[in-house]
């Protein structure tokens, strides 16, 4: 069977999954993408994966301060990077979203850099890690205040709609973020306006320690765009394929102008909250066993198998690619140096005002 | 030149930046077909359509934050809070997005937005529809504050705002929106530049201080010291941030003795900064103390609301005890 | 047929409606409402009408300075109240609720005095009319700032519940309301924590001027209760009836620990928004018209003679009864006299500090 | 007496009061299990259970608001805001709602309740994990506002707050929640109150006056000018609204020279309004003008995370300024 355009259908029951845990394709519609698209996405997790990994063995060793995991959002970001129009849509992203920038094109020594705080940050230093943006890559910077970017996202989605650019936004929060007040007012004037933008929710049960059952009562995040007239669809966040094939109909979707969408993946984080925070605190250690038996990659690297598109050689060669390429970039990052001290008082304002300029010269004398 | 109020300025200004520049948009509570509940956007619907003149939904985070978003991808728009009260559900925009995205983004993106409110008490509107929440605003890095008292100078920081590469708070005196008429210029081009106090009223006496919708409370204390032989030199700081130091550090080394007004509360109002300012750079050229007069430490009560603004009576209490130091 | 426990469904298509546009009764259950309980509703929706007016007519004379008219709006409010405990449940009303806090217990002569801020008023003048409080009856003071007193609502639920009480707290507002991310934050703590409250909207289609199409894209308010895992009815707010009975349905059931409800209320200000609004700029006098036809009083009303409990007679008798009460309340609201200026400084906290000693000093010297 | 960190004395805090008391409630995100993300609600779920240890739903406006609910039903909680920078979802209850109720209401309803928040910079947090906003708060008519700097300090006023009547914003220096250990007094009565500054060092060639987390880097200024051999009066003023006016007034009378030290952004901070009381107040007792030593105008930022507070030498630099004057 041939995939048709309306093949998903919102306010699903059981998240919609497209690859078993066997790696088996359960797709209800034939796989469209070729070899090269496929062994893409593997590569993107890959990479996902082993940035996550070389930031906390940064922070770990002093060179970074703070570290946000992200090893269990993969696949569900990846598949939203590659249903995206690079370089078109528009993203706005959180602070979990490491397989999701470097998808959408972030370049690792950015990502690095701003982890470490070094010149080759173009966000110059000003946040703490796991906080990226890219104006060239239409990436909006990552702010620390949960869904405070999800208006933001829902304003760019009404000027692309009024200027009619045909472009998309979407925004990727936690489920916790859900529950702030300004998440609602950003859907709910997304969906007054009919504005092209996805909000794409990665629920992983968790916000910090607070549980699904403590953070809302309602039956799933989909559930919630009944508020906003909007569908609302679970997915398998395990599947990368599953995310992608969504997101692309989704995607297509808003892009016609036919409004707003919620999506929500369902994902699970393997590491603690943070480098700063201890899950052995309220997370059993058999649930986080039992998620990590349903790892994104070893999903898709099963269904690559089966595919006949993968094997433990190209598994090895691609690893060692990797980490060559971000031993690479780790190395650039660093190369270019601290931020100076005086950088802070750019960019208040477009202009430094002269009490700004009073300041900077009292702190440098 | 054109007779306007400051309410029909506010209109007319939108309507001359619309039409000048396409990437300018309105949006708010009611400005659509309403015009806005003082008519600060009125017959702009009509002229610019649902696309150009877009009414939100009731959230003051969806407004501010939606106009960050615009402002990103390349609109300027300029948001109307419809009482300066409730600019609080939309605060964390404001501080925590709209003031820090240049800031966080290394210089990125900018937010070149404007948010307009109405603010001030003395409408009989108890403490939800009178606040003076400019201190909030000027505490917050990456905003600028506007705040002026004529139809004229509205005209003119309005453009100024709107052309402005930085977010631009820009508070409103309501209880001056229809108080006077004045001719105010209609170039298109007309525009003020922030931090230049306006001279009011020269004098040798003593220096008063104020802007906003204290400036007419200030101004008849003005004229009512004219009465009394005293001659005082009244400064209309039209700009909270970036504000005037100098010619208020100026008019103070002249002549020594200043009186603040302002009718937001008293603890931590923006009046502080200015005393602590002056106390600072100014102190051997002091007379006697830099004087508040300000709103109370109490919510903005309803049955006192003439009786909470510091009027000229209160004024003219304080500029006895500065001359009679 | 008798009425039993679970007679309404949530999210109904269709508005519940009890009485026909002609007065007869069209329940799908036997009513058990005797004549005086009847009449007492008929009472309840007279007074809010007329202090409405009343209200009207002394602002326009100058001795109050701003009204939010509620015609329209009595029918939902009046069931809403009957289905309350007096005394013992809590009230987190908002400003077009006369009709509400009258049938609830507020004296007349407290809303008059609220209104021209005389000594009279509990609330001693504190804010502008149409924001009445009384601690006495559970009413909590009603503040402007849309949606901020929803979350308030949701503690004392959880306050109620955590301490066993048995009581039920309902927080009343407009359709606008429900866009405001505090609205949003507290329906979501509430169906997380299974709170005894309701939150029942009064949706009249406009927010000053702002329709309910550019308020939100939900098929309906109702709708909403999907977001936070609880039911949510649609309800004719012009059939007192209808309000009364699903509201007394949705309360035992609050009171009995099933969690949170949304009730939607459809009703329509036949006035402006307020003494300061024009609506004919933004709402075509046919439909103003079309509504009125509807009035609650009218409806109620007829269904009265139907059932031979009224007649004109009764309706003279009553309506200068009414009018005598009022006016008697409006002298005695009027004799308390102006709020004393230095009453400005009293209530910031438990006891005046030093520095508003001080201010209040320097004011009264 | 124990010997504590600050942080834990919060915890100890809590306990001791929610033994005494059974109103006494907590509630914050990841206050149950995870017993805070800094442990300063450490075990009390274990003792007291998930009805009065209630994990929120990520809202700071849900917990603002349902505080107050619960207040008015007659609880007293004490709402945990995970960091000061994210009070401002809340902003509007806190500001529009908690400070106004008792006014409002004409003194019917009262708001007992106690909201905490972990303030400073200086933990590499950037500036949604850094700020100091206590300006806004003390510019709120209705709040009290505490700012401790040591474990006994958070103890004693703690304890006054949970038990006070009207709502109290408690600000916790996160960057000394660990920083020190002391014998802290372990009486379940010990409270200290409001408004009465604590001599930190005793002097008389300048007082330096600061509270919460700034207190560290002045008492490291105090101790570097006692090697210079400039005795400096310190002076921490714990609670911000009210203030010790009269300690501050009469320090500043006997020794003239002053120094006012917060890592709150400069214009418009609290500092100001104390330099403001001061010039009013003691004009002519002032050998110098006072000086303030601040936070930058800037967002909080992260890579320069220790050059944006005021340390010891920046308040060096502005001390000698004041004795050179
Ligand atoms: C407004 C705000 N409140 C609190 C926090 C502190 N905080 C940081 S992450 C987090 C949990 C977020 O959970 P979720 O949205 O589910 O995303 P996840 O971390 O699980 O991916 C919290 C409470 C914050 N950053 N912003
Ligand atoms: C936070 C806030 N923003 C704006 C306003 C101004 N305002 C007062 S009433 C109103 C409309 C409310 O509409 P709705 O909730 O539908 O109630 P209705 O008046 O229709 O009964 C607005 C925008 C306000 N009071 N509070
Ligand atoms: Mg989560
Ligand atoms: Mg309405």
């Amino acid at each position: 069977m041939i995939r048709d355009s309306q093949l998903f259908q919102p306010f699903n029951d059981e998240p919609i999954s497209l690859i078993g845990e066997t790696g088996a394709w359960e797709g209800p519609f034939d796989l469209d993408l070729d070899p090269a698209a496929l062994r893409g996405m593997y590569h993107d997790l890959v990479v996902g994966r082993l940035m996550d990994e070389r930031l906390s063995r940064l922070q770990r060793q002093g060179k970074v301060s703070f570290v946000a995991p992200s090893a269990g959002h993969e696949g569900a970001q990846v598949g939203l990077a590659h249903a995206l129009e690079r370089g078109r849509d528009w993203l706005f992203p959180y602070y979990r979203d490491t397989s999701l920038l470097l998808a959408f094109g972030l370049p690792q020594v950015e990502m690095l850099a701003q982890a470490m705080a070094t010149r080759a940050d173009p966000n110059r230093g000003r946040q703490m890690p796991s906080h990226n943006g890219s104006k060239d890559l239409n990436i909006f910077t990552i702010a620390s205040p949960i869904a405070s970017h999800v208006a933001p996202a829902v304003g760019a989605a009404i000027s692309m709609k009024v200027q009619g650019t045909g472009q998309v936004a979407v925004a990727s929060f936690g489920e916790g973020a859900t529950s702030e007040g300004d998440f609602h007012a950003a859907l709910n004037f997304a969906g007054a306006q009919g504005a092209p933008v996805v909000f794409f929710c990665e629920n992983n049960r968790y916000a910090i320690s607070v549980d699904y059952n403590h953070q809302t009562g309602a039956d799933s995040i989909a559930a919630k765009a009944h508020a906003y007239g909007m569908p609302g669809y679970t997915v398998d966040g395990m599947d990368v394929l599953a995310s992608y094939y969504v997101m692309r109909e989704v995607i297509e979707r808003v892009r016609n102008g036919l409004g707003p969408v919620l999506v929500e993946t369902l994902v699970y984080r393997f590491g603690p909250h943070s480098s700063a925070d201890d899950d052995s605190r309220y997370r059993p250690r058999e649930e986080v066993e039992a998620w990590k038996r349903r790892d994104p990659l070893l999903r898709f690297r099963r269904f690559l198998e089966k595919q006949g598109l993968w094997d433990d050689a190209a598994e090895a060669h691609l690893r060692a690619e990797v980490e060559a390429s971000l031993q690479a970039a780790t190395a650039e990052a660093e190369a270019a140096g601290p931020i100076p001290v005086e950088w802070m008082f750019d960019d208040v304002f477009a202009q430094r005002l002269p009490h700004l300029e009073e300041q900077r010269h009292d702190l440098l004398d | 030149m054109t007779v306007q109020t400051m309410v029909q300025t506010i209109a007319r200004t939108l309507d001359q930046e619309m039409a000048r520049d396409e990437r300018v948009v309105v949006l708010g509570q009611d400005v659509g077909k309403r015009g806005g509940v003082f008519l600060a956007t009125e017959k702009l619907f009509d002229t610019y359509g649902p696309d150009r003149v877009i009414d939100s939904p009731l959230s003051e985070a969806a407004i501010i934050g939606a106009a960050l978003g615009m402002a990103v991808h390349g609109l300027r728009p300029v948001a109307e809070i419809q009482f300066s009260d409730y600019v609080f559900p939309g605060f964390d925009q404001l501080v925590s997005q709209v003031a820090k995205l240049r800031y966080r983004s290394g210089g990125q993106f900018e937010a070149p937005l404007v948010v307009r409110m109405p603010a001030g008490g003395g409408v009989k509107g108890g403490h939800h529809h009178s606040q003076s929440p400019e201190a909030h605003f000027v505490h917050t890095a990456g905003l600028k504050v506007v705040y002026p008292s004529t139809p004229s100078d509205t005209r003119g920081l309005l453009r100024t705002a709107i052309r402005d590469d930085d977010p631009v708070v820009f508070m409103e005196p309501k209880r001056l929106y229809r108080a006077v008429k004045e001719d105010v210029p209609d170039d298109p081009e007309f525009a003020l530049p922030y931090a230049q106090a306006a001279v009011r009223r020269e004098g040798d006496d003593v220096v008063l201080i104020s802007y906003g919708a204290s400036m007419a409370e200030t101004l008849k204390a003005g004229d009512a010291l004219a009465e009394q032989g005293v001659s005082a030199h009244v400064l209309d700081l039209r700009s909270l941030m970036p504000w005037d130091t100098t010619a208020v550090l100026e008019a103070v080394a002249r002549i020594g003795r200043v009186v603040l007004v302002s009718e937001a509360p008293r603890t931590g109002g923006f009046v502080s900064e200015i005393a602590a300012t002056i106390a600072e750079e100014a102190l051997d050229q002091l007379l006697a103390p830099p004087v508040r007069v300000t709103g109370f430490d109490t919510p903005y009560p309803y049955a006192q609301d003439r009786e909470y603004l510091p009027g000229p009576n209160r004024i003219l209490k304080a500029v006895k005890r500065v001359l009679e130091y």
